[in-house]
């Protein structure tokens, strides 16, 4: 049995590895952060399955912190992404060429991201 | 090959490709997604190495928090960020630091081969020096009784690096709140997460610092939890974040230091040393000292997060 | 006379019976403040410092004390655990030293900096006011730590501890050009900190042990050393030699140094570059002497005659007075590292040379950057060639700058000249001449810029004259002027210590007799002669160099930087070899570059070790 | 009885796995973001399930068992709520400030 | 304080010691006075958790029924299932069979909390994600596929959330609207 | 090969990896991003130290197996790492807020702006 919930977790990683070509490919970066998504939930799901494995109940813990956690991290990422650039009110203006035009748009639709590397 | 070796193979190669990746990518913003599903791998990392701890740590502060933190930065650099390309250093001097880290790499895995076998090892002394403590789990054994002055010193590191944060504000601004949290748009689902997590939250950290003197876990675990749930509901708009004048929120920063060090000196006259714990009373002391740590750092944490204070105020309390 | 002395000899005594828990003094001290301070913020803040330094000097002195007449190191095990499992903390007399000496300039820097800082009328405290003196208690808090720490994490710890409080000082003026300067200070010393972890870590996979003793005797005990071993040693050099902005891993020095405040650059100067540079000390000659013995204290020392040739000579160039200071600093840390491939032959007169090095220069440049933030605050700027007359406005302050560079010139009687005399002994005795002319030649640059900056501050044009009212110069306050001065007088009389003072710096050293080394070396060495020979090369470079500096009447100084332009010969030979120095530094301090030599350099250091023992 | 719970615990974990290959396979299948996040929470929740709801024959009865589904709750709670986070995040702008009743109904 | 305030903070107090009894999953084996220390901690953490629940999420005057929430549960649970299995075709086969598209829902739940629940719950479902709300104040969902009736599941899915609610549910007075999504 | 032996070499690769990072990259954030590389690299070889010198001493249900000190030690250093991130980070934006650029790159004459009375009291200018 603990063969093949080790086996259950490394196919869960592998699956959710693929799934980080979404970093590489985007086009936008909130595709990207898709990966890292997925990677939360693969990761809980693998971790209690090697606690399952190990007998470590301990681990679910981890899993639980991991739980709590890794949807803070797409929050953070939907946030700064739909961020405007420049706030009147906060100060000075980020855009070091605010006479050029508007400062590059940083929301996931814009089209400036969809160039693949 | 077992199949513990290939998950460990595919978790290691994961790991290498994302750090690649954060080295590579043309915006720091992927270099940065990158880096949170770096962290979340390195908890899994942990865990194959059976450093429960350290992964819970890791799980919390390597994805979650660092996460936000430059998630923040990096929207706000964006535009900088062609002006950055342009002053790369020669392509000729890139590869002859390329080759010259590559060599370091190589000197230090050869090094990681060489080393002597068999390990030399602490955990028999920690093993044999972890009853007296009346703790069993031996990592906080070691940060709490045998290497004290570490954890203490750690925890003072944070009041520096907050004020270092705060001081980069404007005079005028001091007695603002800080403002560089991330202000999402308004959302329902962000609300309710931040009204319904928290209190899971909570019961997970108390769980995390209870637990921590048998099982996995403590107070840094713990503390960062906490400093987590808070941040969300400063993001959702729940509540502001304290002004950085304010004596209360600036207690709670120091309490847990305090208490460390009263403890410490009242162990010079009750147990003979600075530091060291009057016997049978050495775990609840070292309980109580993990629950007013606890505390401070998650406050210190969260401030971390919440940058120098500024003027603008986020007025809309409560969307 | 004598009832005081036998209270103090009791005193000593009923310290020496408590043992090494005062060590916890210094150590807690800085700290408790610190979270104290924060928490009562406010107007105060300046005043409970000040009252802390004055608690933490007697703590020092009284540590000093015990050592010196305990004649062994203090040792103390926290919470009772001993090494390797817990932590330990050991004053010997360089610790001792170290202590005193931070102790005294964090003192003054509290006397000194207690009108600096605003404050409001409702008593509510202002920015710059809680982050300096805090941060300033976690300066200290970190150096103290690092003198007494025995575990090579701890100190890791602690080293963070005084970074992150060094770097927001440096940022403390909020410009964009502090600001930058303290990122890049922050993010090399973290790379540098990285490396140091780095290479600790592979000592305890080695060793099983991050003590500094045990570590000694295990490396001792051993016929071969390790690869693993090797590289950690490299790897935590190269780390600390970063931190301390070693030539020519000086990038982020010049601009955090001359940036910060005053009070706070007398700090940094004279201070948070020495306690790297106390570890590489530690680890060199405590942890593992058999490394006298290699080649890496050659490469060692061709950094320091480097930092020597390279800090002195663009510090001659240097338009403003702050940043020819940081300069002044660079090339002063140089010396420091002949030290190592002097003490592979002369141990004891190397090592005290080197400690006293620390002293000398801590106070000279602590006085210098104060007396330098009194002239600028006194003119508004501090371009040197508007310095016109400014010596008759200040004339205390212009006096402190001058001693404090007399010090640091090495002329009878400073502390300069002792450690010059004693390193040149320690180059002869191991038959190293060359380190000998190095140092004779730092003096000379020395010398010429000190006398360009007093030029133009006794004679150069004056810049005040037909100044509008609100543009005259300030009056700076008394105390700020005395405390430069006094500490300028320390570090000029420090060469008048009796021999038996110099027994502190080789306490806790096996085979290391400081004090009879002293006694060897200054045998003879006040006399008029030697006097005269170290004064006349001193005196014609002070002529050449003020026959650069445009008098009164002459050509206004409008082109602040006269001696580019100067007609005379003298200045237009300096003008060309400054000016090749000045292209280098620029260039080692580009980012890329100062990499690129930070890993030849471990890359160097690991090579010279292999195949030790 | 052990050889039924072990059989369940396969074969729950299996199909949880498939779960979690289909959210990968339509990551990275799917044409544009929003149904790539479909793909992404919906399916790997049901896998984390699964997998939980597998592991129920494994653990100790019945702490460590309903430890395990407040974990998958949890899991739920914040995948549901990042998925419309992110999907009102990337929503075109249309639908997010315009009456959608409106001629666009046929208009594009 | 109305008598509701009293009843839901006794009642969320005792779910969060609920939960403290699964995350700490005491050992009845331990000595008497561990696991009674252990319950006074857990009593602790759960009035801890209680009170930042009851700050963050203030209560409100009703009550929830709990045979519709049982319902409720079973029906989100199920659909979950049936639209997960539904999904697996859709992914792994040679062609995508997908006719992704916006949905525009009027929902009768008054915006807050309980809106946001119900945007939850649905979104766990495969096949609808809850994308925000436009300026009639109806839920925007993002279907997998429009061809599906997802506005009489999602119809269904509201009412038993508002007898869940304590509330009673009223007639419809809008009929949903749907827009397929050209780009797709 | 062990898992072990195997994460000790990825944690060269990491080390070598953040250390290029940290010279070449331009922008400061990068330097940042590449600074927490090179310390996961050094904690995870620390881990591997630990994992080397570990065996069944600790009672069941401790969770840990290896020695405890490397990994106490990682804990702290995990949380120093993370306060220097936040404070680089702070001091990044405070720096493009006011117009200092993002990069760490000096131009050959970068002498920092004479220091006025203001300045050198450490106030900052209305």
């Amino acid at each position: 049995m603990t063969t093949f919930l080790l086996a259950a977790a490394a196919f869960i990683l592998a699956t959710v590895a693929l799934g980080l070509w979404r970093i590489l490919r985007g086009p936008k970066d909130v595709d990207r952060m898709l990966a890292p998504q997925l990677l939360g939930t693969g990761g809980v799901a693998a971790l209690v399955l090697l606690g399952e494995a190990s007998r470590e109940s301990a681990v679910a813990d981890v899993a639980m912190v991991l739980a709590l956690l890794a949807a803070f991290a797409s929050v953070a990422f939907v946030v700064g992404a739909l961020r405007p650039q420049v706030d009147p009110k906060r100060g000075p203006q980020l855009n070091p060429e605010p006479d050029k035009g508007p400062a590059p748009d940083r929301t996931p639709d814009a089209p400036t991201q969809d160039d693949n590397p | 090959m077992s199949v513990g070796l290939i998950s460990d193979v595919v978790l290691i190669l994961l790991v290498l490709s994302l750090a690649v990746w954060i080295t590579i990518a043309r915006t720091a913003y992927r270099a940065v997604v990158g880096f949170v599903a770096y962290g979340l791998l390195m908890t899994l990392l942990w865990v194959r190495l059976a450093a429960l701890d350290v992964a819970m740590t890791e799980a919390a502060l390597g994805s979650g928090l660092t996460g936000i933190l430059l998630f923040a930065a990096a929207a706000r650099l964006a535009p900088f960020e062609a002006a950055e390309r342009a002053r790369a250093p020669a392509p000729a001097l890139r590869l002859l630091i390329g080759l010259l880290c590559t060599l370091v790499a190589a000197g230090l895995a050869a090094v990681v081969l060489w080393l002597p076998e068999p390990a030399p090892t602490l955990a028999p002394l920690v093993a044999e020096h972890l009853p007296p403590t009346g703790l069993r789990n031996p990592v906080t054994g070691v940060l709490l009784a045998h290497r004290a002055i570490d954890t203490l010193l750690e925890s003072m590191v944070l009041l520096p690096a907050l004020i270092g944060v705060w001081s980069v504000a404007a005079d005028a601004d001091w007695s603002g709140r800080p403002g560089s949290l991330p202000r999402p748009p308004a959302s329902d689902a962000l609300t309710l997460l931040a009204r319904i997590l928290p209190p899971f939250g909570v019961l997970v950290a108390i769980h995390l610092v209870w637990i921590g003197a048998d099982e996995p876990g403590g107070k840094f675990q713990a503390a960062a939890v906490l400093a987590a749930m808070w941040v969300l509901v400063m993001m959702a708009g729940l509540q502001q974040p304290p002004a950085v004048v304010s004596r209360g929120w600036r207690g709670l920063l120091v309490v847990g230091a305090s208490l460390f060090i009263a403890i410490g000196i009242a162990g010079i006259w009750l147990a003979d040393a600075f530091l060291a714990y009057p016997k049978g009373l050495a775990k609840p002391l070292i309980i109580a000292i993990e629950v007013a740590l606890t505390g401070s750092v998650a406050v210190a944490l969260a401030l971390l997060l919440s940058g120098p204070p500024t003027r603008a105020h986020r007025c809309e309390a409560g969307r | 006379m004598t009832q005081a002395q036998a209270l103090v000899a009791a005193g000593i005594r009923d310290l020496t019976d408590l043992g090494g828990v005062v060590l916890v003094f210094p150590l807690m001290l800085p700290i408790t403040g610190l979270l104290l301070g924060l928490v009562l913020g406010g107007r105060y803040l300046g005043r409970f410092v000040l009252l802390l330094t004055l608690l933490g000097l007697g703590a020092a002195l009284a540590i000093a004390a015990v050592v010196l007449v305990g004649g062994d190191a203090l040792q103390y095990l926290l919470g009772g655990w001993s090494p390797p499992l817990g932590v330990g903390l050991r004053a010997d007399g360089l610790s001792a030293v170290m202590l005193v000496t931070s102790a005294l300039v964090m003192l003054a820097v509290a006397l000194y900096a207690q009108r600096a800082f605003p404050i409001t009328g409702d008593g509510s405290e202002t920015r710059s006011s809680l982050v300096f003196w805090l941060l300033l208690l976690g300066v200290w808090g970190g150096l103290n730590t690092v003198f007494l720490g025995q575990d090579l994490f701890t100190l890791f710890v602690a080293l963070e501890l005084l970074t992150f409080s060094a770097v927001p000082l440096v940022a403390l003026g909020g410009k964009p050009e502090t600001l930058a300067a303290a990122l890049r200070y922050l993010l090399f010393a973290l790379l540098g900190s990285a490396l140091y972890l780095l290479g600790a870590v592979l000592i305890y996979g080695t060793y099983g042990t991050l003590d500094i003793a045990l570590l000694a005797e295990r490396i001792a005990g051993a016929d071969r050393w390790p690869p693993s071993l090797v590289a950690a040693i490299a790897l935590m050099t190269v780390g600390l030699l970063a931190k301390t902005a070693l030539f020519p891993l000086h990038l982020w020095l010049p601009p955090a140094h001359a940036g910060a405040p005053p009070a706070a650059s007398a700090v940094l100067s004279a201070l948070v570059v020495k306690a790297s540079f106390f570890l590489v000390l530690r680890i060199w000659l405590d942890m593992m002497p058999g490394l006298l013995a290699t080649a890496g204290v050659q490469i060692l020392g061709a950094m320091g005659a480097g930092a020597i040739l390279v800090g002195n000579l663009v510090a001659l160039r240097q338009v403003r007075l702050k940043l020819l200071i940081a300069y002044s600093t660079l090339a002063q840390i140089g010396y420091l590292f002949l030290l190592f491939p002097l003490a592979a032959g002369a141990e004891a007169l190397a090592l005290t040379g080197g400690t006293l090095q620390v002293v000398s220069h801590a106070c000279a440049k602590a006085a210098m950057f104060m007396a330098a933030g009194l002239i600028a605050a006194a003119l508004g700027h501090d371009r040197i060639g508007e310095l016109g007359g400014i010596a008759r406005a200040l004339p205390i302050t212009v006096l402190a700058f001058g001693l404090a560079g007399l010090a640091l010139l090495g002329l009878q009687p400073s502390g300069g000249y002792l450690v010059k005399t004693l390193l040149t002994s320690a180059a002869d005795a191991s038959g190293q001449w060359w380190w000998g002319l190095v140092m004779q030649a730092g003096g000379l640059l020395t010398a010429a810029y000190l006398f360009r900056v007093l030029g133009y501050a006794l004679f150069g044009p004056r810049a005040d004259e037909g100044r509008p009212p609100n543009l005259a110069i300030k009056r700076p306050g008394r105390v700020q002027e005395l405390v430069a001065l006094l500490l300028a007088l320390c570090a000029l009389l420090l060469g008048l210590l009796p021999p038996v003072a110099f027994d502190l710096t080789g306490v806790g050293r096996a085979g290391v007799d400081a004090g009879a080394a002293v006694s060897v070396a200054m045998a003879g060495a006040f006399d008029w002669g030697k006097l005269w020979g170290d004064l006349w090369p001193v005196l014609i470079v002070g002529l050449l160099v003020l026959c650069a500096v445009p008098w009164p009447g002459g050509r206004p100084a409008a082109d602040a930087d006269s001696v580019r332009v100067s007609s005379s010969v003298t200045g237009r030979a300096a003008a060309v070899v400054g000016l090749v120095f000045e292209r280098v530094d620029a260039a080692l301090r580009q980012w890329p570059v100062a990499g690129l030599s930070l890993l030849l350099l471990g890359l160097g250091l690991a090579g010279s070790l292999v195949g030790g023992a | 009885m052990r050889l039924a719970l072990d059989i369940f615990t396969i074969v729950m974990v299996s199909l949880g796995g498939l779960f979690f290959l289909a959210g990968t396979v339509g990551l990275l299948r799917f044409p544009d973001t929003l149904t790539r996040l479909h793909a992404l929470t919906e399916a790997d929740n049901l896998g984390l399930g699964l997998v939980v709801l597998g592991l129920l024959a494994q653990t100790s009865w019945p702490l460590g068992a309903l430890k395990l589904i407040a974990l998958w709750l949890l899991a739920l709670l914040s995948g549901a709520v990042v998925a419309q986070f992110l999907g009102a995040a990337v929503r075109p702008a249309d639908w997010r400030t315009d009456d959608v009743s409106g001629p666009r109904e046929d208009g594009r | 304080m109305g008598r509701y305030v009293i009843r839901s903070a006794v009642l969320r107090w005792a779910g969060f010691l609920l939960f403290w009894l699964l995350l700490a999953a005491p050992d009845l084996g331990a000595p008497v006075i561990d696991i009674l220390v252990d319950l006074l901690v857990g009593l602790m953490a759960a009035a801890v958790a209680a009170w930042t629940s009851l700050r963050l999420l203030p209560p409100t005057p009703g009550s929830l029924r709990y045979g519709a929430l049982l319902r409720l549960a079973a029906r989100v649970l199920r659909n979950s299932v049936v639209s997960g299995f539904s999904l697996l075709p859709r992914v792994f086969g040679p062609r995508l069979s997908i006719a992704p598209g916006y949905l525009s829902y009027p929902v009768r739940l008054a915006p807050g909390p309980a809106r946001a629940v119900f945007g939850a719950l649905t979104s766990v479902v495969p096949g609808t994600l809850s994308v925000g709300t436009d300026r009639d104040g109806a839920l925007i969902y993002h279907c997998l596929d429009v061809s599906q009736p997802v506005a009489e599941d999602l119809a269904i899915d509201e009412t038993l959330l508002i007898e869940t609610l304590g509330n009673k549910p009223e007639a419809r007075d809008a009929v949903p609207r749907r827009k397929g999504e050209a780009r797709a | 090969m062990s898992g072990t032996t195997l994460f000790g070499l990825g944690a060269a690769a990491l080390v070598g990896l953040g250390l290029y990072g940290l010279i070449c990259q331009p922008g400061a954030l990068r330097k940042i991003l590449a600074f927490n590389l090179m310390g996961s690299g050094i904690f995870l070889l620390f881990g591997v130290i630990a994992k080397r010198g570990g065996g069944a001493l600790f009672a069941a249900g401790t969770g840990s197996d290896g020695d405890p000190v490397p990994q106490a030690l990682v804990i702290t250093g995990l949380v120093v790492a993370f306060a220097a991130t936040a404070i680089a980070v702070a001091l990044l934006v405070r720096l493009a807020e006011t117009g200092g650029g993002t990069t760490l790159e000096t131009d050959a004459q970068d002498a920092p702006a004479v220091p006025t009375d203001a300045n050198l009291r450490g106030e900052r200018e209305p």
